[in-house]
């Protein structure tokens, strides 16, 4: 304040310190609790991107080097996206957690291998220059940003985002990495003009395991994803409920309404079996759903949420324009996870026998 | 003509496929304006089904027994907004007169509806429908979707609200606060109703 | 001099679409093509003009309580003469802009500036009002049409823009007009802070 | 053919006449009354929905008016002032008062280069979350917190905390709504009538030596500025001083009585009084002036005042018999006594 | 093996209680001079019946008690009255105290009020001589125990709990006294439990204390105290909050809003147990206690009888702390103490613990929330703390009473597991504090 001015007839006392050199240490003066638990947000999400690691590895065997350098790409793409971001906005928060290499890692995980890399660039920074950092950057977004950034390419870029390659091994049945359509796609195809055979899907189920299947890089694996599921699970990193729920939903919704008209035949058996290892349930299951910014808060809230994303991949997959329907009911719920949040909280201690 | 799958398939379409706000691009001012608190927005919501629900039966009267026998179609724009609002208009008063506390919920929001795009929208899409399509909206089939429509918009409302909500906590950079960080909001939600695209329950029949 | 202020507020500092934030439906359903942007543009411009100059005119005769009803007919009557003239002479767009060109009708701009300007001011005043603000929306509607048209389908007015860049047709699609209008938007207000010193 | 023609015209027509008629009868029939005045009041307030009128913003007050709940003084709207007042009660057809114009002080000038600290608060930038810890971290108790409360609360930016964190208010900018006056948790802010522009700005009530320790510009309770003030309008109550603005108006020679600068002089220039060539050597002037060594002058010749000392308080200009003394320099001297001459 | 008892929640945060459960109690001579605040409770502050220059002894009433909900104060030396006047008080303001200058002549009052045949006397006198000894909850709240040991005659107890669960880290001052005092810590239990003529007496102690739950239960073997019984809780915090001491053994949960009393059920501190005992049994008034002082930046942590008002300085310094590295100074233990900011206030009745730190706690938040709801786990009245602490950020107080703010009681579970570092326990302060004040003015304005 510049037309303020102290009166200076007589100044007094010139320094500020206590004369009589009395000393005072200044300690530190915070609210309880004074302890902290040494595991910060940037461990978690270093341990979701180690998770993502088997399945990586997974899709290089099977897709070959071009799924690493997506991957490759994709990641530099999203940190360097949040960087300049960070920059122009001259933000003070530290870049330094991971979750930009997640998301990074996501979006690569969940297209084509053959995709050219300037669109998984593309959808990486998509995923966090618009889903993500204009909401303020990590916490702040609604929506899972690397499944934005998925169907913003989806939708940007349709046919090379459903354009997939065989896998490297070829074939060992009819439903495998030769085809280049997805399993699923095959399945509906199948379905539609009625050459559906149980024995070609029940061979299929240990490619699908495996891995040797088209689709999406990162997603082809159960078995690298489970690993890498069971790893979060493990570090207590992801709740077992959203999971769970999810893929029950999936299974018991694709064992009852299974087209075959029978429940107990060995085609309606596999069904629902095909259902969950095929088409990314597991990485939607394990990695997306389990995003914490974009999912319930309240524990009741996630199993909501999981059986609506089981409901809806169930629903898209069997009469929507998809033949993947998890991606888009990940984030489909994730617009209802507010309105989830706000009719499930959890009750609290001593709510029940309130006094009035 | 009471065909209950082609209903159901109005229905499908208008609520998720078609949905007014994401997918036409109609009533986008409500739709930013009462979507800052839930619980405006569940009242705003009603609103609209009401008034689409009026708006569609009545233009549907007036455009087939009225503008349509006589070849004046041209003027179902300036027909169509006077009856609708003067409609409005009608039940605002009433609701005031007879029932404030139903006033005081939805009433309030009535004035910003009677001139909307989705209001007017919707009375002119179903008789869109009469003079493209050999077959035309029975009577049953425009109340409907004139429902259904309402339903997409209030559903797309208050999801809108939620995330509103929600994200009032997010650090968003000065100049995207408000409008423009609601935008993004509504094309994240576009992009997700994406996902409805195709969504068909009876392949058979609906080809 | 006063007429180069005018079109400044027009198309800068009231915007009708990127400032005032008026006329949204219109403005993201028809911004796929700079042509469809630049027509809607002006058949709104000739609606607000006229019915700017119209109210302006009868702005002492119309009674307070029904002024409303009022406006809204006269706008639906140059909006119906507009229907008749592109249906007849420009069928190729009035399918384009299909069921946008009635709704014009209830378009918050042009009953915005109607209740806001036209009534209380004269008719020249109204007149120029009319004129600069449908300029504003043509505008702010050109713009994000040739964003959208150029990302969406690598076109220019019809023509091919760039050689070799994909086009994302995400950007004629309705996210791609919320993103686009978004963007546009932040950027105005931006540097619009940035000129008044607001910090980041 | 002609028939044709007239379709659109009967059709429109009627249904105009319809709707016409219709609106007619239901706005008489459902007429429910409001206040037009609640409009008319609401366009004049300020809009800054400070709160200061006590009700949930601007509407909310001029619901309250129109409806005769409050009365619309100045002192209830006090952003809007005597203007908006009268011309509320123009609307209502009453008279209005005319209100003193208020601006909130910070009765604390401890920044980190003046008071100690005993601790580092580490926690929420909030002076009632730094309460809650501890009682904050200086070692005064009725010092400023620098935390910004008031700064968050006050709806004319008109506060901001300094780098040695002290908030200060911006005499321009602030409007006296009270808001600020409200929040602090330490309540050393409040409001003085604007064409006051000195305070105190310490708020400690410990003894004097107590206060030396911990902050160099505490008030020590030495009671200068009381013997400085004869028309008693300070007074001493638990260790501080307490001015009646509405007793005295020239608080200007207690401030410069003060050994440890506690008061705060918003006036940046003072004008400084001027002996004129009517001056007969009276001395009463040098009687009265509260600054030794300023006036300076033999009896019976004129007499001269050193410009450097003088503080410009404007008291001899009462005293001089002769009128002989005025106010020379840049600034104005606001509402002295020397206008009740 | 026998149940175990626990709740719904909580954390586990390291126990670091190994440098003193071994050690014991050792008695701290009196200072030269002691500070005695007269308001150690909760409610009203004592008021002082000593004047400047009087002499008085130990025990000695200085205080008395404010009003209902309120305790007299008792000096802990013998000498004269130095000052009475604001001092520095560990909650960081300044509160009226009496200091008082040693003698160094130790002269007691004769404890002449005691109560040996107690299991005759009729209950009400027992209370009152619980409240002349000046005896209050000694785990941290200090709110006064004849208060809860007289409960409204609507509101009848059948269930007494001795809360031995200490689930604070560092501490172990009720663990030691568990272990020297066992026979008078059982009497004291018998004491509250005839007051108030309870039917079932449980003692709760942490498993992690083995030799006391040994200690207790071979006592207990004795046929008349059948009627007592001692349940082993699973180690984790907040095992000794009160409401989750109640849900863990009665299964109860106490209303939102309410007490304890209101379902028939009262806890009581280890400490405050043995402080009944000494009060009836021996007329002994609440003058000294244990204090644990420990700390990574405490050379040789100990466990302390301490005359109440003894500034900790002298306390840190006979446990050799390091003036150097020390950080934070906290009185009671870490996950709910308060930190100081002066080493010159006084030990008061319900410190159970001081600590030296050598590390800062992380203050301001170094994430934003990625809403993990490890909070919503963590918390033991199952609150949303990370969307409450947003409403209160956003001064959204209103919204932050409906998501039950005001039901938080700052145990700090929330905050030591949210791995943004986030400071919900103080939000959680900061909210308590503007609905309260909201409510305060709504009521004044009725």
């Amino acid at each position: 304040m510049t037309n303020e001015q102290q009166p200076t007839k007589e100044p007094t006392n010139e320094s500020p310190m206590a004369a009589d050199g009395v000393k005072i240490e200044t300690f530190q003066l915070t609210a309880s609790p004074h302890l902290r638990q040494p595991e910060s947000v940037s461990h978690i999400m270093m341990w979701v991107v180690i998770a993502l690691l088997p399945s990586l590895a997974a899709g290089v065997v099977f897709f070959g080097p071009q799924a690493l350098l997506l991957t490759v790409v994709s990641v530099l793409a999203a940190i360097v996206t949040e960087w300049a971001i960070v920059k122009f906005l001259k933000k003070s928060a530290a870049i330094g957690d991971f979750s930009a290499v997640v998301t990074g890692v996501l979006v690569a995980f969940n297209v084509s291998s053959t995709l050219p890399w300037w669109m998984a660039a593309i959808g990486s920074a998509f995923a966090i220059g618009v889903a993500k950092m204009t909401f303020g950057g990590l916490g702040a977004n609604f929506i899972n940003p690397a499944l934005a950034g998925r169907a913003f390419l989806m939708a940007a870029y349709p046919s090379a985002m459903t354009r997939f390659s065989p896998t490297t091994f070829g074939s060992l049945s009819g439903i495998d990495g030769i085809s280049s359509a997805t399993p699923l796609a095959q399945f509906k195809a199948a379905m539609a003009d009625g050459s559906f055979q149980a024995l070609d899907f029940q061979d299929a189920l240990s490619n699908l395991f495996l891995g040797n299947v088209g689709g999406c890089l990162g997603e082809t694996s159960a078995l690298a994803l489970l690993a890498g599921g069971i790893l979060l699970l493990y570090k207590r990193i992801i709740p077992l409920r959203i999971p769970l729920v999810y893929i029950g939903t999936v299974f018991l919704l694709s064992w009852i309404f299974n087209g075959t008209g029978a429940h107990f035949t060995s085609s309606a058996i596999i069904i629902p079996f095909y259902h969950i290892l095929a088409g990314g349930l597991f990485l939607g299951a394990f990695f997306m759903a389990t995003d914490m910014v974009t999912s319930p808060i309240t524990p009741a809230g996630k199993i909501v949420f999981a059986a609506g994303c089981g409901v809806l991949t169930f629903l898209i997959r069997k009469f929507g324009g998809y033949p993947e329907g998890v991606s888009y009911s990940i984030l489909l719920m994730n617009l209802f996870v507010p309105l989830i949040e706000r009719s499930t909280r959890p009750k609290m201690y001593g709510k029940v026998k309130n006094r009035d | 003509m009471m065909n209950p799958i082609s209903l159901i398939e109005i229905s499908i379409g208008a609520i998720f496929i078609n949905n007014f706000v994401l997918s036409r691009f109609l009533g986008l001012c409500p739709f930013f304006g009462v979507s800052k608190k839930v619980s405006s927005a569940a009242g705003m919501g009603m609103a609209v089904i009401f008034v689409m629900t009026i708006a569609s039966s009545f233009s549907w009267v007036i455009f087939n027994y009225i503008l349509h026998p006589y070849h004046i179609e041209y003027l179902r724009t300036i027909v169509f907004i006077l009856v609708i609002a003067g409609l409005v208009q009608l039940v605002e008063m009433a609701l005031q007169k007879y029932s404030p506390t139903l006033y005081e919920s939805l009433g309030i929001f009535l004035p910003l509806i009677t001139t909307n795009c989705a209001v007017l929208g919707v009375a002119i899409i179903n008789t869109d429908l009469n003079q493209t399509t050999g077959s035309p909206y029975t009577f049953i089939e425009s109340l409907l979707n004139g429902i259904m429509s309402g339903v997409g918009f209030s559903l797309a409302l208050l999801l809108m609200a939620g995330i509103r909500e929600k994200t009032e906590f997010s650090p968003v950079p000065k100049a995207l606060e408000g409008l423009p960080i609601a935008f993004i909001t509504a094309g994240l939600m576009a992009l997700a109703f994406l996902g409805f695209s195709g969504l068909n329950f009876f392949p058979a029949v609906g080809g | 001099m006063m007429i180069g202020q005018e079109i400044k507020r027009g198309i800068i500092d009231e915007n009708p679409i990127l400032v005032l934030a008026l006329g949204l439906c219109p403005s993201l359903a028809v911004s796929t093509s700079v042509q469809n942007g630049f027509g809607m543009g002006m058949a709104a411009t000739f609606v607000l003009t006229c019915s700017n100059v119209i109210i302006s005119l009868l702005r002492k005769v119309i009674p307070d309580k029904v002024r409303i009803p009022c406006f809204i007919v006269i706008i639906a009557m140059f909006v119906t003469i507009v229907q008749l003239v592109l249906k007849a002479y420009l069928p190729a767009l009035d399918k384009q802009l299909g069921i946008f060109v009635p709704l014009i009708v209830v378009n918050c701009i042009i009953l915005g500036r109607a209740e806001a300007y036209a009534s209380r001011n004269n008719v020249f005043k109204s007149l120029i009002d009319g004129l600069v603000m449908g300029v504003g929306f043509t505008f702010a509607l050109c713009i994000l049409s040739v964003i959208r048209e150029i990302l969406g389908s690598n076109k220019l007015l019809g023509f091919k823009f760039v050689p070799g860049f994909q086009p994302m047709t995400v950007f004629i699609l309705a996210p791609g007009g919320f993103f686009t209008i978004a963007f546009v938007m932040g950027v105005v207000r931006y540097i619009g802070n940035r000129k008044r010193g607001v910090r980041r | 053919m002609p028939i044709e023609l007239l379709y659109p015209v009967i059709v429109v027509g009627s249904v105009g006449l319809f709707f016409g008629v219709g609106l007619a009868i239901a706005s008489k029939k459902l007429q429910v009354y409001v206040n037009p005045r609640i409009a008319q009041i609401l366009g004049l307030l300020p809009g800054a929905n400070c709160g200061a009128c006590g009700y949930p913003g601007c509407s909310g007050f001029a619901k309250a008016v129109a409806e005769g709940k409050t009365e619309a003084s100045g002192s209830v709207c006090v952003p809007g002032g005597s203007k908006i007042a009268h011309a509320i009660a123009d609307i209502l057809g009453i008279t209005a008062d005319a209100v003193e114009p208020m601006m909130a002080v910070v009765h604390c000038n401890g920044g980190s280069d003046k008071a100690l600290e005993r601790s580092r608060y580490e926690g929420i930038t909030d002076c009632h979350a730094a309460i809650l810890i501890g009682n904050g971290s200086k070692i005064c108790q009725d010092g400023c917190l620098g935390l910004g409360s008031c700064v968050r609360v006050c709806p004319f930016n008109a506060i901001h905390v300094t780098k040695e964190g002290v908030a200060v208010v911006d005499a321009d900018k602030c409007t006296g709504c009270g808001k600020c006056v409200k929040v602090c948790p330490r309540k050393i802010i409040s409001l003085i009538p604007k064409v006051h522009k000195i305070f105190l700005a310490c708020s400690n009530h410990d003894r004097g030596a107590k206060v030396k320790k911990y902050c160099s510009v505490g008030c020590t309770a030495c009671s200068l500025c009381v013997k400085a003030t004869p028309s008693g309008a300070i007074i001493m109550e638990n260790n501080l001083p307490v001015l009646d603005y509405a007793k005295e108006e020239n608080f200007i020679p207690a401030a410069y009585k003060c050994p440890s600068r506690c008061f705060t002089d918003l006036v940046k220039t003072r004008s400084k009084a001027n002996i004129d060539t009517k001056c007969n050597g009276c001395t009463a002037c040098v009687a009265v002036c509260p600054v030794p060594g300023v006036i300076s002058g033999e009896k019976d010749q004129r007499h001269v005042i050193d410009k450097d000392k003088c503080i410009g308080c404007g008291i001899c200009l009462n005293a001089c018999p002769l009128h002989a003394i005025s106010m020379w320099g840049v600034g104005p001297l606001v509402k002295t006594t020397a206008g009740k001459r | 093996m026998p149940r175990r008892y626990t709740f719904n929640g909580g954390v586990h945060p390291p126990h670091s209680k190994s440098r003193t459960e071994r050690l014991p109690i050792e008695v701290f001579p009196a200072p030269k001079k002691v500070i005695i605040p007269l308001s150690q409770h909760i409610g009203a502050p004592a008021k002082p019946v000593v004047k400047r220059g009087d002499r008085v002894l130990v025990g000695q009433v200085l205080g008395e008690p404010g009003g209902f909900v309120s305790s007299p104060v008792h000096s802990s030396v013998s000498g004269s009255v130095l000052s009475i006047g604001p001092y520095a008080h560990p909650m960081g303001r300044q509160i009226v105290s009496i200091e008082i200058e040693n003698d160094e002549k130790n002269e007691t009052i004769a404890f002449t009020a005691s109560i040996k045949a107690w299991r005759d006397a009729a209950p009400q006198e027992l209370v009152q001589q619980i409240q002349a000894a000046g005896v209050v909850g000694m785990g941290g709240a200090g709110f006064p125990t004849h208060v809860k040991l007289s409960p409204p005659s609507n509101k009848p107890i059948d269930i007494l709990i001795i809360n031995g669960a200490e689930c604070e880290p560092f501490l172990t001052a009720d663990h030691l006294l568990m272990l020297e005092r066992t026979g008078d810590f059982i009497e004291g239990v018998l004491i509250l439990k005839k007051i108030l003529n309870a039917k079932k007496c449980f003692i709760g102690i942490e498993e992690n204390k083995p030799d006391a739950v040994k200690k207790i239960t071979s006592l207990l073997n004795d046929a008349r105290l059948r009627e007592i019984r001692l349940c082993t809780l699973i180690a984790k915090y907040p095992q000794g909050g009160e409401k989750q001491l109640i849900r863990a053994i009665t299964g109860r949960e106490v209303p939102s809003g309410g007490l304890p009393m209101d379902i028939g059920c009262v806890v009581q501190n280890v400490g405050t147990t043995v402080a009944v005992f000494d009060a009836v049994n021996r007329g002994i008034p609440l003058y000294e206690r244990v204090v644990t002082v420990t700390g990574p930046a405490v050379g040789s942590p100990k466990n302390l009888l301490v005359r109440i008002g003894t500034p900790i300085n002298f306390l840190l310094e006979a446990c050799s702390f390091n003036q150097k590295s020390v950080r934070k100074i906290i009185m009671g233990g870490p996950m709910m103490g308060l930190a100081l900011s002066d080493v010159n206030v006084p030990v008061i009745k319900t410190t159970s613990g001081l600590l030296a730190v050598d590390t800062t706690t992380p203050a301001l938040r170094t994430y934003p929330c990625i809403n993990c709801g490890h909070c919503i786990r963590a918390c033991p009245i199952n609150l949303v703390p990370s969307r409450i602490a947003k409403y209160i950020e956003k001064e959204n107080y209103q919204a932050a009473e409906e998501w039950n703010v005001m039901d938080c009681m700052e145990c700090g579970s929330c905050a030591y597991i949210c791995p943004a570092k986030i400071n919900l326990v103080h939000w959680m302060k900061l909210g308590k504090y503007h609905v309260q004040a909201s409510r305060a003015a709504a009521a004044a304005r009725k």
